[in-house]
């Protein structure tokens, strides 16, 4: 079994109103250090079999699904490889 | 008697409530703002549907940074009426004023209609005008409608009587138990994901939603006269 | 990219850089002689964007002045954001058709859900309240999973937007058809009311007024949206694709209370939403209706980004901005009003007498063009008009009737068909009752709305049935009309005037624009016989993938008075025992 | 500056109608190595000044807006501090 994480966030031009809305809640709520938040989001995927090509299996993923590219940039993470 | 419909930035539905409570039933109805912590002149806040914040974050989240939270807890306290729809539903949750929170409908889509509602408990202050086992219909548009709550919680609810309706035939959304309003501990705070505010006049959407602003106004002159 | 980056005036002439803005080598040439010297960076850009279609309307002008466009009802006709006709007891209902369609062929929920929010700033910068939201919606058969993404998605941005705003979507249609595969038509119209005496303009006048801005901040997002919008999007061109812009709902929601509460203020002289070419086109045409000029400093416009050039500012098409023109000295008094929203708004230029559109950036003017040049005065082509080859070989054919054998078997295999299924799937994610005004949501003939505090309802419907249109492009064009008038007529509504939006291919195909010429006419007819003007529509040329036009899609948004709700009927059969009747041929 | 990475889940025992619908889209496209998948959320947040106190505070910021306790579990990382 392996994990794969695959953090999405928006890029750098498009606007999120969600960060900015939060932020602004955040200052309003006395935490005036925060200068800026941005959200996106974690995808948390179980793969089962031991794949030698997770890399590339884990980005087609993430082109045909997970990613809209167009507003979005992307990471992953492989992560531990518990015994199955 | 005089209500209060509590708004918060995004509100949307709040001409509805407004709609209903002053022109319909012919109440006194103020709007407040979200700025505003006093709220010792009224004697109900409603607090109505829209997408406060946008939505963001979570739906009814980023309301608990405006002032008005803290008036609204306390107004809680002196166990007067307060009734939150929708979004106002969220907002009471989020702030802690009723239990369980609210994920993505079961079918992940924003959904609008009219559900089929079961009514369960007829002596709180909401719904003293319907009747036990009585079905209505009421409408209902909403993207977080899937009520949650844990199982110790649902045995509390139920051993209280403080789930007021469910969904009748369907449970739109995949809310817990097919919840669809529930009462806080005291019994003075009802949130519901239906939208009875649009239900009180037949050309709009039907009127099965005017007993339960009747009630409130039923239950606040009992008081009154026996006070008196 | 930064200015110092930035070719100079020669090296866009020699280079000729101006093609890869969408501009024609005559077009630059037009510009340099109304210049009189080469346009900078900046000022290319700015004329590229304003004569792009989307903008100036350049090849579909022409046709657009067959529309009949004057009734005694109605009080603005096309050429503001939106128009306006009369209802009676002082109020008037204003709408607008918007498409969105390259940017929904992209990325459908923020294209969709960005055209949502377009022309709802359309109708309350006229000083409208919006009531109702329409949409019309073009897509491939649903075989592919591209189109069945790209529908999904539309409709669930749709959907987000209006839903959020709080504004109730009570009709609209959906065609499906493979000539729409991965090339969807997204249109959305919004309808608003208004007393009289709101009525705004987007004009910028009086020497010495301030011009504000008011809104989101502005980022590199959708730079060249405009010219993009009026070029064909061939499908692997998306890697390349400039950024986006998004919308956000809750903030055009802050934005529209505020300017409708400003509408009542007499400070206010104009006011307009920074759509496609965002603060060039909004400062150039306020400008020009105005017979002003206008002098903007961009280093006070509110900036999302780092470095911004003069070129993005005004080139970006970031959402939920407006413009906004006040009597000078009344700027505080604005600022705060909007403050009160929750909204910034700043003075960021002012109105002059020299009909110059002036930017000054880091206390340099980095463009000065004549504001007619770039909008009035923009070139207008007389597009190559010729009868397509397969018109004449259908008109040559003989009438044939289909074989019908089994009527329940065929039944049954009609309404299998996508475009004749029920629409509830549709429907059901839109907030219809919103506002607490809907009397008949969708799945009706039309969707009816009632006029807050009276007795009387807007009746509204969109239409078009593009595969009429392509056999016959001006009967399929009277037939758009009568159908939109037969749903209102149906609801119990009096047909009172029309928006539309003209979704065709390129006009640089002689058989794209003679159909687009003869839809026209036959829209014209129709809306001459029935008393219903054209008071506002939009046009989207270059629908094509891969060289292949979409049918010709001429949406009809029509709107009718109901004069008496308790007239108002619905589609539904009632009770067992009642007679049927067919009426009509 | 400092940068705070919060990640957001739902507690184990909530279902993830979001998740659940990603894994068939994956699974549908051919990805059958998809055992799980559960969606959640990063929040990136931008605090100014080095105050001597992060952890307290992010963790205050997160009981008090940003978490909802009935359904999320959450874990946050203090990234590189760049200097201001
Ligand atoms: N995109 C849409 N948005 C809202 N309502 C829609 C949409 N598409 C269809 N509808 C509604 O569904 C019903 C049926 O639509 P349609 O199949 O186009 O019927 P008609 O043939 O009467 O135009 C109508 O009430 C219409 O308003």
């Amino acid at each position: 079994m392996t994990k794969v994480n695959v953090y999405v966030t928006l890029r750098e031009s498009v606007v999120d109103p969600q960060g900015i809305a939060t932020k602004e809640a955040l200052q309003t709520l006395g935490f005036n250090e925060v200068e800026n938040a941005r959200i996106g989001k974690v995808i948390e995927l179980e793969l089962n079999g031991s794949a030698s090509d997770i890399d590339a299996r884990v980005k087609e993923m993430c082109d045909k699904l997970l990613i809209n590219k167009v507003i979005e940039d992307y990471r992953y993470e492989i992560g531990e490889v518990a015994g199955k | 008697m005089k209500f209060a419909i509590l708004t918060f930035p995004g509100s949307g539905s709040d001409i509805d409530m407004y709609h209903a409570v002053k022109e319909v039933l012919g109440a006194e109805a103020e709007y407040v703002q979200h700025k505003e912590t006093d709220f010792a002149g009224y004697d109900a806040i409603l607090i109505p549907s829209g997408a406060s914040y946008g939505d963001y974050l979570r739906p009814g989240a980023l309301a608990q940074s405006s002032p008005a939270i803290e008036g609204l807890k306390a107004f809680v306290a002196t166990g007067k009426p307060v009734l939150g729809v929708g979004n106002g539903f969220h907002i009471l949750a989020e702030a802690g004023l009723l239990p369980g929170a609210f994920l993505r409908n079961k079918g992940m889509k924003f959904r609008a209609g009219r559900a089929k509602l079961t009514v369960h408990n007829t002596d709180s202050k909401f719904t003293v005008d319907y009747e036990n086992g009585q079905e209505i219909r009421i409408p209902f548009a909403h993207e977080y409608g899937n009520y949650y709550v844990d199982e110790a919680t649902v045995a509390e609810l139920k051993a209280n009587n403080r789930i007021v309706f469910t969904y009748a035939d369907e449970n739109v959304d995949g809310s817990t138990e097919a919840i669809a309003g529930v009462l806080n501990e005291q019994g003075n705070v009802l949130g519901m994901m239906p939208l009875p505010e649009r239900a009180v006049e037949e050309i709009i959407g039907g009127t099965d939603g005017l007993p339960l602003f009747n009630s409130i106004l039923k239950r606040w002159s009992e008081n009154n006269v026996s006070q008196a | 990219m930064s200015a110092k980056h930035e070719p100079n005036a020669q090296q866009i002439k020699d280079q000729k850089l101006y093609l890869q803005m969408g501009m024609t080598d005559e077009e630059f040439a037009l510009a340099e002689e109304m210049l009189g010297r080469l346009p900078n960076y900046t000022e290319t850009g700015l004329f590229s964007a304003l004569w792009s279609e989307h903008c100036s309307y350049k090849s579909s002008k022409p046709v657009l002045r067959k529309f009949p466009t004057d009734g005694e009802r109605v009080l603005q006709g096309p050429g503001e954001g939106a128009g306006i006709v009369d209802i009676g007891d002082n109020q008037a209902v204003v709408f607008k058709m918007e498409s969105h369609n390259s940017p929904s062929a992209i990325e459908p929920f923020i294209g969709a859900a960005t055209g949502a929010g377009g022309v709802l700033r359309d109708v309350f910068s006229m000083g409208a309240r919006p009531v109702a939201l329409v949409n019309s919606l073009r897509f491939g058969d649903l075989t592919e999973a591209r189109d069945r993404y790209l529908f999904e998605e539309a409709v669930a941005g749709i959907a987000s937007y209006g839903n959020k705003i709080g504004i109730p979507t009570i009709a609209g249609e959906v065609q499906f058809d493979n000539c729409y595969s991965k090339r969807p038509l997204v249109n959305a119209m919004a309808v608003g009311l208004l007393n009289h005496e709101d009525i705004q303009k987007g004009v910028a006048s009086g020497v010495g007024n301030t011009v504000m801005y008011a809104g989101a901040t502005t980022g590199r997002d959708g730079i060249h949206g405009a010219t993009m919008s009026s070029s064909e999007v061939t499908v692997e061109e998306e890697a390349e694709l400039p950024v986006m812009q998004a919308g956000d709902p809750y903030l055009e929601k802050l934005v529209m209370e505020a300017c409708l509460e400003l509408v009542k203020s007499d400070a206010l002289i104009g006011i307009q939403d920074m759509g496609a070419a965002g603060l060039t086109s909004s400062a150039a045409e306020m400008a020009s209706k105005a017979g002003y000029g206008v002098e903007l400093n961009l280093d006070l416009v509110p900036q999302r980004e780092e470095g911004m050039t003069a070129y993005e500012m005004m080139l970006s098409e970031s959402q939920e901005r407006m413009l906004i023109v006040v009597k000078q000295g009344r700027e505080q008094e604005v600022t705060d009003l909007f403050a009160k929203h929750g909204i910034e708004a700043v003075a960021i230029g002012k109105v002059t007498d020299d009909k110059m559109l002036r930017l000054l950036h880091k206390g340099e003017v980095v463009a000065e063009v004549l504001a007619d040049a770039l909008a009035e005065d923009a070139p207008v082509y007389h597009k190559k008009s010729e009868e397509p080859a397969y018109f004449k070989e259908f008109q040559a054919m003989e009438k044939t009737e289909p074989a019908v054998n089994d009527l329940t078997e065929t039944l049954k295999d009609l309404l299998q068909r996508p475009t004749i299924a029920s629409k509830e799937w549709v429907y059901n994610q839109f907030d219809t009752q919103a506002r607490s005004n809907t009397v008949v949501a969708p799945g009706a003939s039309a969707g009816v709305i009632r006029v807050d505090g009276t007795n009387k309802g807007l009746a509204m419907t969109s239409d078009c049935n593009s595969r009429f249109v392509y056999l016959d492009p001006e009967t399929g064009g009277k037939i758009a009309v009568a159908e939109a008038a037969r749903n209102l007529v149906c609801s119990g509504a009096e047909p009172i005037a029309i928006t539309d939006c003209l979704n065709f291919g390129s006009a640089d195909k002689p058989e794209v624009f003679w159909q687009l010429e003869k839809s026209a006419e036959g829209i014209s007819e129709a809306c001459r016989k029935l008393n219903a003007p054209v008071i506002s529509g939009n046009v989207s040329l270059s629908n094509e993938v891969n060289g292949v036009p979409v049918y010709p899609t001429p949406t009809i948004g029509m709107v009718g008075l109901v004069h008496d709700l308790s007239q108002t009927v619905t589609t539904e059969f009632k009770q067992a025992g009642d007679v049927i009747y067919v009426i009509g041929e």
